[in-house]
C-alpha cells in the first residue's frame, strides 16, 4: 500500500501538462492558407505538361466552361487586356474577392485560365494556384504587348531554343578563329555538394 | 485498517479515476479535434511574396563576370532534358532535369546553402518551375538565369553591334559581352579543337542524404 | 519546428551532452520507479506487482498522446520522428527470445544497467550475458542474416499497418491502457503479497 | 509490513508517477533528438568494440559487426553509449540518494545466490540474441516504437510480455 500517499505528485504534473496543451493551444495559429496538393504530385503534373494552353486551344473551349484570369498588374489590364478577362493582380491574389471568385470558378467546375506578360508570370500563378488545390487552373502560353498602341496577345514558343546551341558554338568557334586569345581554360571544377544541416533522425533504440 | 486509513483509501482511488479521467479525455479530445491539413512547406502567402521579387533571377551578363573570374560559389543547374543537355550546355553545369527534381541523388545539389544554385533553360519557364517547387519547400539561394540560353547566346555568345548613337556605356557593354563570348569559347576552334566542352566529364560528388538510416538494432 | 537535431536548431555537437542528459534522466526515473529490482520488474508476470506493466503503458500512452498534440501543435513533426522499420518474423521471434530471457534473468537491457549503478550483482551479471549474447549473434550473423532481413516491411507505423486515424488508434490504446490498471489492481487484490 | 519496507528501502515512486515521468522524458526526447530512448544498442557498440580490439580483423570480415565499424569512426563514438552512461549515472544519483546502493545479490528466498546468478546470465544471452534480432529491446523497440506507433513496437511488445506469461509458470520458483 506504499503508494497511497504518492498520488499528489501525479496530480500535480497532470495538471502541468495539462496547462502545457493548453498553452499550447492558446498559443496556436492555424495557417489561414494551406497547400493541398504535395510538391511530389506537382511535380507529376508539370512533367505531363497538360495545363498548358495555346489561343487555337481557347478557341475551342467554350465560353461557359472557362474563365480568362488576367494576372497582371491593374494598371497593366486597363491598358488593354483579352476580351472577357478578369483581372486578379498577382499581389491580390490573396485578397478576400480573389479567393471568393476562384472557389466560385472551382465549384462550377470552370476551368480557370491564367495568363500574363510571359508564360513565366502565369507558371508563377499557376503554380501557387493549383498546389493550393484549384486543380482546373490552366496557363495560356502567351506573350502580351503593344503595337501601334493597340493591346497585342500572340503565343509564346515556350522553351524553344532561338538558334541551335551546339552548331552555332561549333561555327562561332571556326568563323572568328584568327583572333585567338591565350587563356586558360577554366579548370575542371569539383562540386562537392556538403550534408545540409538537417540530419534524418537516426535509430534510437 | 483505520478509519482515516480507509477515506484517505477512497481519496487516493477518487483521484486515480480523476487521473484516468483526464487521460482519456486528452486522448479523446485528439479524435475530435477539427482536422486541418497540415502545410508542407513555406506558407502560401510567402511563397507569393517570392514568386512576385525579381530577385530570383540573375542576368546572363551577371553570370558570365562570376564565370569569368572562377567564382567558387556558383553552381549551373541545366533543367532541360538529358538530350538537350548532352548536346549543348554552359560549362560545369549538372542536368538535373526538372522530372527529376526529387531525384535523391541530384536533390542534394537544389536543397543546400553552400552554392548559389543557378538554374537555366532554354527560356526561363522550366528553371522557374523548378524554381516554384524549391520555393515553396523552402530551399534557400536558388536563381534564374534570366532569359536562359537564349538571352545567353544573343547577348554573351553573338552580342549585337550597339549603334553609333548609343551612350558609351553600350559599347563598354558591348565589349564586355564579346570579350566574354571568347572566354565561352566562340573563335577558338583551331587552338583547342580538342578541348571539347569539360562539364560532362566532370567529377562531382554528392554526399548521400540517407533518410532515415537503419542504424542500431540494439 | 521540432525535431531539434534534425532540423538543425540544436547544433549537432550538443547531442552528445543531450544524449547524458537524457540518460540521466531516463536513469533517474527507472530506479526511482524501482526497475532497478528483478523481483519488481517480474512481479508484472505473477500479479503481486504490475510495476512495470504501470509504467510502460503510462509512458507510452502520456507520450503518444504528447507527441500528437504537439505535432496537431506544430511544435513536432511526427513524420520526421525515427520510426524503427519492421521485420515481421524477426521481431516475433526475438520478442520471444527476450520474453524467455526476462523471465529467466529478470530483467531488460535498460534496467540491468541501473542494477548495475546501484551495485546489484544480479544484475552486472545479466549484462556480462547481454553481451555475451550479442556476441553470439554477431558470430552467427552470417547464419541468421536470411531471416534477419527477411519479412521487411519498412518503417511502418500503426497507421500505415491498420489504416485507421492516428488519433483512434490513440484513443483505443488509452483505453485499453485504463482497463489494464484497473484489471491490474483486481488482479494485485487477489493474489498473495510477495516482499521482496 | 512497515518495518520490512523500511528495512529494505523499498520505497519506489508511485509507478503511474513514474511513467507519467517516463513518458514526458519520451516527448523531449522525440522533440530534441528525432529518437528514441534505448539501451542495448550501447552494449552492442561495446562488443563491436571488444572484438575489434581483440581480433580486429575478423570484426572487419564479420558482416555484422562490420556494420558499425566505419573508418575513422570509433564505435563508441554513438549516442546511445553516451545515452548508457547517462542511465548509470543517473541510476547512481537515485540510488543514492534513497540508499539503495549496496553490492547485492536479489534473489527470493527460495533460491540460492548461485541459481539466480546462472539464470540471470542465461537470461542475459537470450535477451541479448533476442534484441539484436528484434533490433531493440524493450526500451528501445518497444517503449520508443509506441510512442511513435511504430508497428514494429507493437508487435515485439506483444511477444515480449505475451511469452513472458506464457513461461511464466516455469519459473515461478525463481521469482514468488
Amino acid at each position: 500500500m506504499k503508494e497511497l500517499e504518492r498520488t499528489k505528485r501525479i496530480s500535480i504534473s497532470a495538471v502541468l501538462f495539462l496547462l502545457i496543451i493548453l498553452i499550447g493551444f492558446l498559443t496556436f495559429k492555424k495557417p489561414q492558407y494551406v497547400f493541398e496538393k504535395n510538391s511530389a504530385s506537382t511535380l507529376e503534373k508539370i512533367i505531363k505538361k497538360d495545363y498548358i494552353l495555346s489561343l487555337n486551344d481557347l478557341d475551342k473551349l467554350e465560353a461557359s466552361q472557362y474563365a480568362v484570369i488576367d494576372i497582371r498588374s491593374n494598371y497593366e489590364y486597363e491598358k488593354g487586356h483579352l476580351k472577357d478577362a478578369v483581372n486578379i493582380s498577382a499581389h491580390d491574389i490573396f485578397s478576400k474577392s480573389s479567393i471568393e471568385l476562384l472557389d466560385e470558378l472551382k465549384a462550377n467546375g470552370q476551368t480557370i485560365i491564367l495568363y500574363g506578360e510571359h508564360p513565366d508570370n502565369a507558371n508563377s500563378a499557376w503554380m501557387l494556384l493549383y498546389q493550393m488545390g484549384y486543380d482546373n487552373a490552366k496557363i495560356l502560353c502567351v506573350e502580351t504587348g503593344y503595337k501601334d498602341k493597340t493591346f497585342q496577345i500572340n503565343d509564346y514558343p515556350l522553351e524553344k531554343p532561338r538558334v541551335n546551341f551546339a552548331q552555332f558554338m561549333d561555327s562561332a568557334k571556326s568563323a572568328k578563329s584568327k583572333k585567338i586569345v591565350k587563356k586558360e581554360k577554366p579548370k575542371k571544377k569539383v562540386i562537392t555538394v556538403p550534408k545540409k544541416k538537417k540530419r534524418a533522425p537516426e535509430g534510437g533504440c | 485498517m483505520s478509519k482515516s486509513y480507509k477515506s484517505k483509501k477512497i481519496l487516493v482511488k477518487r483521484r486515480y479515476q480523476i487521473l484516468a479521467a483526464i487521460l482519456f479525455l486528452l486522448a479523446l479530445g485528439l479524435v475530435l479535434l477539427p482536422k486541418y491539413k497540415e502545410n508542407e512547406g513555406i506558407d502560401p502567402e510567402l511563397f507569393v511574396k517570392n514568386a512576385l521579387s525579381t530577385e530570383r533571377y540573375i542576368s546572363t551578363d551577371v553570370l558570365a563576370d562570376r564565370l569569368i573570374n572562377q567564382d567558387p560559389t556558383v553552381l549551373l543547374i541545366d533543367t532541360r532534358s538529358e538530350d538537350e543537355f548532352n548536346e549543348f550546355s554552359l560549362p560545369d553545369a549538372v542536368n538535373i532535369p526538372v522530372k527529376d527534381f526529387f531525384n535523391e541523388n541530384l536533390n542534394p545539389f537544389l536543397d543546400q546553402n553552400v552554392f548559389d544554385v543557378i538554374l537555366f533553360s532554354n527560356d526561363n519557364f522550366y528553371a522557374n518551375e523548378a524554381w516554384m517547387l524549391g520555393n515553396r519547400l523552402g530551399y534557400t539561394n536558388l536563381y534564374i538565369l534570366k532569359g536562359g540560353l537564349n538571352e545567353w547566346f544573343s547577348t554573351i555568345i553573338d552580342p549585337k553591334y550597339p549603334d553609333e548613337t548609343m551612350p558609351r556605356e553600350a559599347f563598354e557593354l558591348y565589349s564586355f559581352r564579346k570579350a566574354a563570348g571568347m572566354y565561352f569559347g566562340v573563335g577558338e576552334a583551331e587552338s583547342k579543337t580538342e578541348e571539347k566542352p569539360v562539364q560532362k566529364k566532370k567529377v562531382v560528388t554528392v554526399p548521400k542524404k540517407k533518410k532515415r538510416a537503419p542504424e542500431g538494432g540494439c | 519546428m521540432g525535431p531539434l537535431i534534425p532540423n538543425g536548431l540544436i547544433p549537432i555537437e550538443w547531442n552528445f551532452v543531450i544524449a547524458i542528459l537524457i540518460g540521466i534522466a531516463f536513469g533517474y526515473i527507472m530506479e526511482a520507479t524501482g526497475f532497478s529490482s528483478s523481483r519488481k520488474l517480474t512481479g508484472v508476470f505473477y500479479g503481486y506487482d504490475f510495476a512495470v506493466l504501470k509504467v510502460f503503458f503510462t509512458s507510452a500512452v502520456v507520450a503518444v498522446i504528447g507527441l500528437y498534440y504537439m505535432d496537431y501543435l506544430n511544435f513536432v513533426d511526427i513524420s520526421q520522428l525515427y520510426v524503427q522499420p519492421t521485420y515481421l518474423w524477426a521481431a516475433i521471434i526475438g520478442g520471444i527470445i527476450m520474453g524467455v530471457g526476462f523471465l529467466a534473468g529478470g530483467f531488460c537491457p535498460g534496467t540491468s544497467l541501473c542494477a548495475v549503478a546501484i551495485g546489484k550483482i544480479d544484475g552486472m551479471v545479466f549484462t556480462v550475458g547481454l553481451m555475451i549474447g550479442i556476441f553470439i549473434f554477431s558470430e552467427s550473423f552470417s547464419i541468421l542474416e536470411p531471416f534477419f532481413e527477411s519479412s521487411n516491411l519498412g518503417h511502418v507505423t500503426l497507421v500505415d499497418s491498420l489504416g485507421i486515424s492516428p488519433y483512434w488508434i490513440i484513443l483505443i490504446i488509452t483505453v485499453v491502457a485504463l482497463i489494464a490498471f484497473a484489471f491490474s489492481d483486481w488482479v494485485r487484490s487477489k493474489v498473495k503479497k510477495v516482499f521482496y | 509490513m512497515k518495518e520490512k519496507k523500511q528495512k529494505n528501502r523499498h520505497v519506489y515512486w508511485n509507478p503511474y508517477f513514474g511513467g507519467f515521468l517516463l513518458g514526458l522524458l519520451i516527448i523531449l526526447t522525440f522533440y530534441i533528438t528525432g529518437r528514441g530512448l534505448g539501451a542495448s544498442g550501447a552494449l552492442k557498440s561495446g562488443v563491436v568494440t571488444i572484438v575489434h580490439t581483440v581480433a580486429p580483423t575478423h570484426a572487419e570480415n564479420n558482416a555484422y559487426y562490420s556494420k558499425f565499424l566505419k573508418e575513422g569512426v570509433f564505435p563508441m563514438n554513438n549516442w546511445l553509449v553516451f545515452e548508457a552512461i547517462g542511465v548509470l549515472l543517473g541510476a547512481f544519483l537515485s540510488g543514492a540518494f534513497t540508499g539503495r546502493i549496496k553490492l547485492k545479490v536479489q534473489h527470493s528466498p527460495k533460491i540460492t545466490s548461485r541459481r539466480r546468478l546462472i539464470f540471470a546470465l542465461t537470461g542475459g544471452v537470450l535477451f541479448g540474441l533476442g534484441a539484436q534480432i528484434a533490433r531493440g529491446c524493450t526500451s528501445g523497440a518497444a517503449l520508443s516504437g509506441m510512442a511513435v506507433l511504430a508497428t514494429a513496437g507493437f508487435i515485439t511488445m506483444v511477444a515480449i510480455f505475451g511469452t513472458g506469461y506464457l513461461v511464466a509458470y516455469f519459473f515461478r520458483k525463481n521469482w514468488i
